[in-house]
């Protein structure tokens, strides 16, 4: 008997819109942290991961794409990423089944997939909006796309990283149980920067 | 009075006091307002203050003490006199100075510290004792009998203080908070700000220019004056619109930089919608910035100094530049006949603005001596009276100014009839910025003026805020500022090319009071702080008692303490105290600008978190299932779980909660216990690691098995614990309480990075990643067993208690199994990713039905703990040992861990320590309330008789009766002992008996089952 | 004729002669070669010493060091709140000896301090909260000192002016007691100056103390920039700066330096007449007799010894207050400042001989200094006076941290920036 | 005031936290009661510079070493409190 339950998604509201900038739920994907360890030596890590993925694990608060453009991974923090996939979570050949084949003996490898939820922030207004929340600097010479930061927005942890210059689109990576509220905030930011 | 009513009356209708002119307005417009309920009509661009002028309005409001009727003194933020209360019902917006509230249509501003009304005032009687309600008088009176303090004399006091109303109902509007981030912010845009702003802006510097005005200008909108032979009102413009075109420039009006935070941080407040009638749908009312600049220029500018003289508060005595401001900003005339007074040139100026407008000047009273200043020429040019070496003595009019009085170089007394006196004592720089770090400015003698000396990292000051007071000056310096802050953030940077001005003389003599030669009884009625009624007088007699420090002299006569914080009466009091103390005035001392240097509302500073948003609400997956099931919710932290789930019928919660146990008890229940903190530990050195952090051992730890751990701190007390599983030789997922779940992985990346970086280890926390579901019950393991995969045997033997495991449920979702139990009874925690929570839930609730589950909440949660006498918050107060909690054996001998030492001191080994104990009423009926203390049976309630407190009580309906823990003096040895929980708050003494904490199944049989 | 003694009737004398013949508060005097008691630091505590060393212990020939003017430190930087409301039974004792000493201050010291019970109230949200406030208000109880426990409804009656309809975390009650309230706090320290003054004690202001003099391991006196002091007794209260002071006689303390900020409003109608603390946020406020409101929060939570703190702190007190008071939104913030506290490492004071002979500590004092005036003066007196601490004052030893016996209201630990 | 991360750059303080003096070092498992006393609860509380830890929590979670005067919040040196722990690891096992 094959059973299965259905997934509910982490924020229950629609995109909502101010103006031309739209603020809403990316769907859920696949998310594991890739935490180093020591003794195996990071060196090691990045050489696998490389190997792996054709790219080099960030050594600063960025986000790469694999060679093939399937896997981002994601600086967050001096030992820790994150590798996010559009892929289903768990899945058989799954990014985290491919990261345990490439380099399970180098890291700590962590499902976050259902831990971190992504609201995507898109559109000409972005950069104001994310402004009211974010207390980071994200001036187009100063944040780009690729850039990465954590950091808060307003009360809520956030990661932040701007994905796209045009228009101007930002993705928060939150943890799920205050989705809901950045989702709010980001909402009443949008109203108040447009008005 | 009578002439306030009528020049109000005559007012109404026509504004009589319009002159040709005005830059900042848009004449050919109308809005329409109200003051005190009476209609008068503006222009946009006007503020409350000007329009009120226009229409020959001059009592403005009421003094804090003696009640004085007062006019306009200024026309900026430095207002002491003109406040009001603006808009009304839950806006209403108290204090509000007139000469910054920008007009709009519909506008509504009444007078306030007035009764019954702003002309016939009850309260002005208070100036008849002004010479009994001198400075500090109450520390002098109001003693005998000491009951009539708090009875009488505070409420009376009471009643007569503040100043406007707040409102009384809630804010409506909303507010905002943004972070601004630039290389050169620029505060002020009078020449030298926008000079500085300029010269920064074209080096491709990214540059923030705030202006609190509503306009960009400064002075340069308030003077007649010309620059490259055009109105420099309108060269201001040109750079408006030259900076607008610079991409990195950002232009930022109505908004005021009101403080220097550490770390180039400034704060700014944006008036977003303060001029309007209300804020558009969505709008914020106001704007808080965290600007971070690395370099600021303040260009602030100057605020006029009052000259303390008898009278100096008459409504129709104003500053000489707020005078100009009115008729060349705004084509106001002030008045129709006009003396001036000066002891500089700058306000020389004044009459000559005057006589343009068609004002009479009566007369120009210069305090310096003959051939001094251009007081001669300016007198001929006006065709004016011209008195050197003069003061004025008295000020004739009580409502309003009628004349003055000057007494002249050779004594004589004069008399003048007047309906407005301009005058100027000087300027002081405002340089409220450069002392917020706690830098004390130094005093110039040349410009009688107080200059920042030591400055914040990356600030300069630039213009008049720097002492340099004429226009070409102040644009020359503001352009260096501007090149060398541009250059110093590494931007090539040079010198604008600037505007031809005029030269102009600036010339002062130091005159700060008139009061030479006049009988000490009238400094009574010469003003130093206008808002605070704090007179020459009262500086004197603080000097007398000893109040010579400035900050006494301020704390005692409340001087420079009212709303405008003392930006006109500061340097006239310590002039003033350093002539009476016969010191210099630099030796005298100026007290610290605190923030902010205009005051800033409340809301702006709390910004969007308000209400039901004041912090973000942590929903668990099953939240919205839960909302579907009728919960009630509770806030655990951030958290919202759910406290209870009421079924028809239920009449109170606590019939709900006994009905969620008992199913719990006799059948199978499930609860969200997301919440609990959940982190992932890995790496070579992950046992070494929970060795030295938790207090009991680890290594042995079987795989696929859990423990619970106890963690204490460094001081040796108690600190967190709960479960944590191995599930691999190198993988550990740890839970905490919810409560510390974010301190507890802190605490271990301190420990890690820090104590024992040689451990190679990593954290994260997963405490978001999976839906953690209690499932508890005699019948949880027949429940389980419809939703886990037939592949895993969930049999006692194969998986007993405190085993764990990876499962998969519902046909392949992978999960988590633990088998833990808080309630005792037979129990699970199954944890699947979190975004099948909600289904999972529903799942339970599918196929547990035939064996009648129910979901309980936190309540039942805690009824069940406290039943099973497991310590939670309450008792893992942070005051508590191990010991104390009964886990004393717990802590291992033959290792190192966190707080082990400290635990050993002997205060902490004392057995006479209060330690968990359980409590049951010997009426089973009688409640026991948590926090009743446990005195011995019999003993008098008295602190002396304490032995300790009942730390968490529920109604048991396992055993039908009320029960506790507590922690008592010696508890284990008292088993069986009858003591009495006192609860002097409530009147309630309940005796119950010492038991051991663990109510139900002391054995364990259950969760073994 | 000078005028020395206050009353309603020598304040009319004086009116009706241009108030001229009021004397000084307090001589400005000029350091002797040497006192019986030497007492550094002239903010309340010092000068509360002082004076209940001249005039309870018969302590002669006294000098108060001040290195600014008097009262400048915390007794000039509080929120005013006097309260007795304490759990631990070492704290509980001495608050309410301070309180009891609060309601006949006046008198005592002829010198009207606006000492007013308008009743402290702490709200709390939650049952775990309402158990904590039931034990503390039981334990108050205990001590005979008085406590009411409110429930929503009759919070609501005293203080209908809160946010019970829309808040985040609702209103469950609160823990009030009525003898709790305000003292003007500039008034302590010049009434306390003022009566030492006349019982014969130096107030020697603008003498900063450079060093601690000591001779075969017994202080005897104070290096200050006017000059050596001796001293028979040398007692610190310098709160703020203690670990500084005591480090110049070799000393380590189990303090940190912290700042904590306060705010003060423009003046408004009054409105709120008791204290209000937040159980849910940062956030404490009464209303002045001026009709500022008066609030504060947490402390910033770094070690510091500016007078200032940041935006981050100032905002989360607004934000607090909003959530408690939305009916604030536009009253306006007038001046927030920052004073230096004593944090010590389980939040609760030290009133002690030190390892050093002759030296005597008063300090960590943490955000409760300003309440325990007048029992921080007597109980240190006593301790100067007869080498043994007071009866309310016993539990405050240098030696508690050794022994375990920490003092820890909150429950923190030796964490003082979370106390 | 802002710290500035070696990791994530200049932040405003509200991201971190605090746990005072860095210069205290935990003593080894047989040090004296003495030695204990000192450690959890005894300090130097400077006023000038000061060496203290701070923790990027709402960051990236790196403990660290920051250099501050305590008289004006003047920041002068933030390491990564892990890699000054190590370098003094290694000094003491050499």
């Amino acid at each position: 008997m094959v059973e299965s339950l259905l997934a509910l998604p982490p924020v229950s509201a629609d995109p909502v819109r101010a103006g031309d900038t739209v603020l809403a739920l990316a769907p859920m994907g696949e998310a594991v942290s890739l935490g180093a360890f020591a003794g195996a030596g990071r060196a090691a890590l990045l050489a696998r991961v490389r190997e792996t993925f054709g790219v080099d694990l960030p050594e600063q608060p960025r986000a790469v794409a694999s060679a093939d453009g399937q896997v981002t991974f994601v600086w967050c923090g001096p030992t820790q990423w994150l590798a996010l996939s559009l892929g289903e979570s768990g899945a058989e050949g799954g990014l985290l089944a491919r990261l345990r084949a490439a380099c399970g003996d180098l890291c700590a490898l962590t499902s976050q997939s259902d831990s971190r939820t992504t609201l995507r922030l898109s559109g000409p207004q972005a950069r104001e909006v994310a402004g009211r929340l974010v207390p980071v600097d994200l001036h187009d010479a100063v944040f780009e796309p690729g850039h990465v930061a954590l950091t808060l927005a307003g009360h809520i942890p956030v990661l932040i990283r701007q994905v796209a210059r045009n228009p101007v689109t930002y993705e928060f990576l939150v943890f799920r149980s205050f989705a809901e509220s950045l989702f709010h905030d980001l909402h009443v930011a949008m109203n108040g920067a447009l008005s | 009075m009578t002439d306030a009513h009528m020049s109000s009356a005559l007012a109404t209708g026509v504004p009589q006091h319009r002159v040709a002119g005005g830059n900042g307005i848009d004449a050919g417009r109308t809005v329409r307002f109200t003051f005190d309920g009476r209609q008068y009509t503006g222009h946009p661009g006007d503020t409350l203050a000007s329009a009120l002028l226009a229409h020959g309005v001059r009592l403005a409001g009421r003094s804090f003490k003696y009640h004085r009727p007062r006019g306009i003194l200024s026309a900026g933020p430095e207002e002491p006199n003109a406040l009001v209360e603006l808009r009304t019902g839950p806006r209403r917006e108290p204090n509000t100075r007139a000469t910054v509230a920008e007009l709009y249509e519909g506008l509504s501003a009444a007078s306030q510290n007035r009764w019954p009304s702003l002309a016939f005032d009850a309260l002005g009687m208070n100036g008849l004792f002004s010479s009994v309600l001198g400075a500090g008088f109450y520390y002098k009176t109001f003693m005998w009998p000491a009951a009539f303090w708090e009875k009488v004399y505070e409420p009376l006091i009471r009643k007569a203080a503040g100043l406007g109303r707040a409102a009384d109902e809630a804010d409506p509007d909303q507010y905002e908070k943004a972070t601004a981030f630039c290389d050169v912010l620029v505060v002020g845009s009078g020449p030298a700000g926008l000079a500085a702003a300029l010269a920064a802006g074209r080096s491709g510097a990214r540059v923030i220019l705030c202006e609190e005005d509503s306009l960009t200008g400064g002075r340069l909108r308030a003077e007649s004056r010309q620059l490259d032979a055009a109105p420099a009102w309108r060269w201001a413009e040109q750079v408006r619109a030259a900076l607008e075109a610079l991409p990195e420039v950002r232009i930022m009006e109505r908004t005021c930089v009101f403080g220097t935070y550490d770390g180039g941080t400034y704060g700014a407040l944006e008036r977003v919608a303060d001029h309007l009638p209300q804020p558009a749908k969505g709008q914020p009312r106001q704007r808080l910035w965290r600007i971070v600049a690395r370099q600021c220029i303040v260009a602030a500018g100057a605020v006029e100094r009052p000259i303390v003289f008898s009278g100096n508060d008459t409504p129709g005595v104003m500053l000489a530049g707020a005078v100009r401001t009115y008729l060349n900003r705004f084509g106001v005339a002030p008045g129709r006949r006009a003396v001036v007074y000066t002891c500089n040139d700058d306000g020389l100026r004044t009459a000559l603005d005057l006589a343009r407008a068609g004002v009479s000047v009566a007369a120009i009273v210069d305090s310096r001596p003959e051939g001094e200043g251009q007081g001669a020429q300016v007198a001929r040019a006006c065709g004016a009276p011209f008195l050197p070496g003069a003061a004025i003595t008295a000020v004739k009019g009580r409502m309003a100014v009628s004349g003055v009085s000057v007494r002249d170089a050779q004594g004589r007394e004069q008399r003048f009839a007047c309906d407005l006196l301009a005058m100027s004592g000087g300027w002081s720089p405002n340089i409220a910025l450069t002392t917020h770090q706690g830098m004390r400015p130094v005093y110039d003698e040349a410009l009688c003026a107080f200059l920042p000396a030591a400055l914040p990292p990356g600030m300069v000051v630039a213009g008049a805020a720097a002492g340099v007071f004429g226009t070409a000056e102040a644009l020359r310096n503001g352009a260096q500022a501007g090149v060398r802050a541009a250059q110093a953030c590494g931007f090539e940077a040079e010198q604008p090319a600037l505007p031809d001005a005029e030269p102009e003389s600036c010339a002062i003599a130091p005159l700060f009071h008139a009061l030479a030669g006049v009988p000490s009884a009238r400094w009574a009625k010469a003003f130093v702080d206008f808002q605070n009624d704090v007179t020459a007088k009262d500086v004197a007699l603080a000097a007398r008692e000893g109040f010579v420090s400035v900050e006494h002299l301020k704390r005692y006569t409340t001087l420079g303490m009212a709303t405008d914080q003392g930006k006109t009466s500061n340097v006239n009091a310590i002039a003033l105290l350093a002539e009476i103390t016969q010191r210099a005035i630099g030796q005298t001392g100026t007290t610290l600008i605190r923030p902010p240097t205009q005051p800033v509302a409340i809301g702006a500073l709390a910004g969007a978190h308000r209400g039901q948003h004041f912090k973000p609400a942590r929903l668990p997956p099953t939240h919205q299932w839960a909302e579907s099931q009728g919960a009630v919710f509770t806030a655990n932290g951030l958290w919202q779980r759910a406290q209870w789930y009421p079924r028809p019928g239920e009449t109170d919660w606590l019939q709900t909660v006994n009905r969620e146990v008992r199913t719990v008890r006799g059948a199978v229940g499930f609860c969200d216990v997301t919440t609990l903190g959940k982190i992932d530990i890995q790496g070579p050195d992950a046992a070494e690691f929970l060795e030295r952090v938790y207090v009991n051992a680890w290594k042995k730890l079987p795989i696929g098995r859990a423990r619970y751990g106890l963690m204490l701190r460094e001081d040796g007390f108690a600190y967190d614990d709960g479960t944590t599983a191995r599930l691999s030789e190198t993988h550990y997922v740890m839970t905490t309480t919810t409560a510390n779940a974010g301190g507890v992985m802190a605490h271990l990346e301190f420990c890690h990075q820090w104590l024992w970086p040689e451990l190679d280890v990593q954290f994260i926390s997963v405490t978001d990643e999976w839906a953690q579901i209690a499932v508890a019950g005699p019948q949880a393991r027949t429940v389980l067993r419809h939703v886990v995969d037939p592949a895993f045997d969930l049999s006692n033997e194969a998986f007993p208690y405190m085993a764990a495991g990876e499962v998969t449920v519902c046909g392949g979702v992978a999960a988590r199994l633990f088998r833990l139990s808080f309630s005792g009874e037979l129990a699970y925690e199954l944890a699947v990713p979190a975004r099948y929570g909600d289904a999972l839930a529903r799942r339970l609730m599918e196929v547990g039905a035939p064996y009648g589950i129910a979901p309980y909440g936190t309540e039942a949660l805690g009824v069940m703990r406290i039943e099973k006498g497991h310590p939670a918050g309450p008792e893992l107060n942070g005051q508590t040992t191990a010991h104390d909690l009964g886990m004393g054996r717990m802590l291992s001998t033959r290792k190192d861990f966190i707080g082990r030492h400290m635990a050993q001191r002997v205060a902490l080994t004392d057995p006479a320590r209060p330690t968990l104990v359980g409590l049951q009423p010997l009426n089973p009926a009688d409640q026991v309330v948590a926090g009743a203390h446990l005195l011995p049976d019999g003993a008098p309630a008295t602190a002396a008789s304490d032995q300790g407190w009942v730390s968490s009580a529920a109604f048991s309906p396992t055993l039908g009766s009320w029960i506790g823990l507590g922690l008592l003096s010696n508890g284990p040895a008292r088993h069986g002992e009858i003591v009495a929980l006192h609860n002097p708050l409530a009147g309630t003494v309940v005796r119950a008996r010492v038991v051991s904490p663990v109510f139900v199944d002391p054995e364990g049989a259950r969760v073994h089952g | 004729m000078q005028t020395d003694r206050y009353s309603l009737f020598a304040l009319l004398r004086e009116a009706m002669r241009g108030n001229t013949g009021w004397k000084p508060a307090w001589r400005k005097a000029t350091p002797a070669p040497t006192y019986d008691y030497v007492i550094v630091g002239g903010g309340g505590h010092g000068l509360a010493t002082a004076y209940y060393l001249a005039r309870r212990y018969g302590g002669q020939r006294i000098a108060v060091v001040e290195k600014g003017w008097i009262g400048g430190g915390n007794v000039g930087r509080n929120t005013t709140i006097v309260r007795s409301n304490y759990l631990l039974p070492g704290n509980e004792p001495f608050y309410e000896c301070a309180m009891k000493l609060w309601e006949g201050l006046e008198q005592d010291i002829n010198y009207n301090a606006m000492v007013s019970q308008r009743g402290v109230l702490n709200l709390f949200h939650n049952d775990a909260q309402r158990g904590a406030y039931i034990r503390r208000g039981n334990a108050m109880r205990l001590h005979g000192v008085d406590a009411e426990l409110l429930d929503t409804q009759a919070v609501r009656e005293k203080v209908p002016f809160l946010n019970f309809d829309d808040a985040r975390f609702p209103i469950r009650g609160g823990l009030l007691q009525r003898r709790g309230g305000t003292v003007r706090h500039d008034a302590v320290a010049w009434g306390y100056a003022r009566a030492a003054d006349r019982l014969g004690v130096d107030i020697i202001e603008n003498c900063e103390v450079t060093g601690i003099r000591l001779e075969g391991g017994r202080a005897v006196g104070v290096e200050t920039t006017r000059g050596f002091i001796g001293a028979g007794k040398l007692g610190l209260a310098c709160a703020g700066n203690s670990s500084r002071v005591a480090g110049m006689a070799g000393l380590r303390l189990p303090i940190e330096s912290h700042v904590l900020q306060a705010f003060v409003s423009e003046g408004i109608k009054p409105f709120i007449d008791c204290v209000v603390t937040f159980g849910a946020g940062h956030f404490y406020i009464s209303q002045s007799d001026k009709g500022g409101l008066v609030f504060g929060g947490d402390i910033d939570g770094y070690n510091s010894y500016a007078q200032r703190g940041n935006l981050p702190v100032i905002e989360d007190v607004c934000e607090g207050g909003m959530a408690l008071m939305p009916r604030i939104g536009r009253v306006r913030l007038l001046r927030h400042w920052g004073g230096i506290m004593d944090m010590s490492m389980d939040g609760s004071p030290i009133i002690d001989h030190t390892p050093v002979q002759g030296l005597y500590l008063n300090a960590g004092w943490c955000y409760g200094g300003f309440k325990a005036t007048p029992a921080s003066g007597l109980c240190f007196a006593h301790l100067l006076a007869r080498d043994e601490p007071h009866p309310v004052a016993t539990a405050y030893r240098l030696d508690r941290f050794a022994r375990g016996a920490v003092i820890d209201e909150k429950g923190m630990g030796a964490q003082p920036n979370l106390h | 005031m802002r710290l500035t991360c070696p990791f994530c750059g200049s932040r405003g303080v509200e991201e971190f936290t605090y746990r005072g003096d860095a210069t205290v070092r935990r003593p080894a498992g047989e040090a004296s009661a003495e030695a204990w006393v000192d450690y959890v609860y005894l300090r130097d509380n400077p006023a000038g510079p000061h060496q203290e830890l701070w923790y990027h929590g709402a960051g990236c979670r790196s403990w660290l070493v920051v250099t501050r005067d305590t008289r004006t919040h003047q920041i002068t040196e933030v390491r990564a409190a892990r890699a000054v722990a190590q370098a003094e690891h290694k000094e003491g096992a050499a």
